[in-house]
């Protein structure tokens, strides 16, 4: 379980090939997340974004998340790295990703840990649009997207 | 015991945390936001739509009935936005 | 919709950098997946894999199922890159990816490619083990994984 | 037609592909393969089980009930393992 949180911006490439060879066995399949800075929000023009966070707390959630998906697929490794500061439209925001003998676990187990890192990592972001930095509200949706996990 | 604020209710207080001695009738979550809100206006303000605060005590997730001690970190913010 | 069937390796961050640059619009998510090849099968040690194609054929189906998965989700661009020739143990077989503006759409899509990809796409495996060469047998599972996209 | 074999098929036949004049009385895939098999006893084995074959005519899925034409591509292969 590899949990960075971090400013600074990360090679996607070479964090999932730690990850696999990490592994105590080869894996068969990695899936990957990656959430970018998007340019428009609701339909305005982003300058850009600032996500603050709680660290210490971030961490823990963070290794708690990865815990509980390790116990619920046969994992044979994860991967999450979250950056926090000031972002450019387009820039890397976080990278999820679970390595396991079949496809089937690391799909899952990556969606389910973006769903909870969603609801339960403390991050906030704030976006700026206008010259002004409006803080970004929870989604309904988010909290709706826990339910299929059935925890 | 040592308490946080985070994204808009860091503004709306105007601080990133304060350090304060437990009183003695302050013993659950609720007890300390009733505190904070009769002694400052600035915490009124950003208390007053509790449904949009969450709260953490020792970087666990908490509610208005957790008990706090005095050496404690509590943190209040607005649900989280990450990802 | 990038299709590509190689018998070289693949840099997947360059892949995704494409992906992402071919973007009509800054996409907030992309999920990927990449296969590699293990070192055991059914409790044998592999010392290769060997994997044939139906040149004509797979990038007709590859373009097939990513023309499906564009109309089912609402995606900003898809990418496969299949490998065929004799590959070495942890070697990157397939990698598979959607862009999106929110999560869901480029999990849930990307899963189905594999999905499709696994009972479609004119590939077979041959195993080496023990100096001698197997084809592999295909897996009822994979067949029945396509059930949760309804069609 | 041209017809192609792969994986263990190609093996058992001894054959990637083969070019045919397509015989009158061949008007579906299922034709083709009484056709194959009565002439050659490799393709007879390779054809034992057709549970355990797939077939596509012009680069498509197709079944036993495909019709098919002079001008056709025809392939034999097992089920797909890719990925």
């Amino acid at each position: 379980m590899i949990v960075k949180v971090q400013e600074k911006d990360f090679i996607a490439e070479d964090e999932i090939q730690k990850l696999k060879n990490n592994c105590m066995e080869t894996p068969g399949a990695i899936n990957s997340f990656i959430g970018y800075v998007r340019n428009f929000s609701n339909n305005k023009k982003l300058t850009s974004l600032t996500i603050e966070h709680y660290a210490g707390m971030t961490e823990k959630m963070l290794l708690e998340i990865s815990a509980k998906a390790s116990q619920k697929w046969p994992l044979l490794g994860t991967l999450i790295i979250h950056r926090y500061g000031k972002l450019n439209i387009g820039d890397q925001i976080v990278l999820a990703a679970s390595a396991s003998l079949h496809r089937n676990a690391a799909f899952e187990s990556t969606q389910f840990i973006m769903d909870y890192l969603k609801t339960q990592a403390p991050f906030w972001k704030s976006e700026e649009i206008n010259n002004q930095n409006k803080w970004v509200l929870s989604r309904k949706e988010d909290e709706q997207a826990l339910k299929k996990w059935g925890d | 015991m040592r308490i946080l604020y985070f994204s808009w209710l860091k503004e709306k207080i105007g601080l990133n945390s304060q350090e304060i001695i437990k009183p003695k009738n302050v013993e659950t979550v609720d007890d300390l936001i009733t505190f904070l809100t009769e002694k400052s206006e600035k915490h009124k303000n950003a208390f007053s739509d509790l449904n949009s605060i969450k709260v953490s005590v020792n970087q666990e997730f908490a509610d208005l009935k957790t008990k706090i001690n005095e050496k404690d970190e509590i943190a209040f913010f607005p649900p989280v936005t990450g990802g």
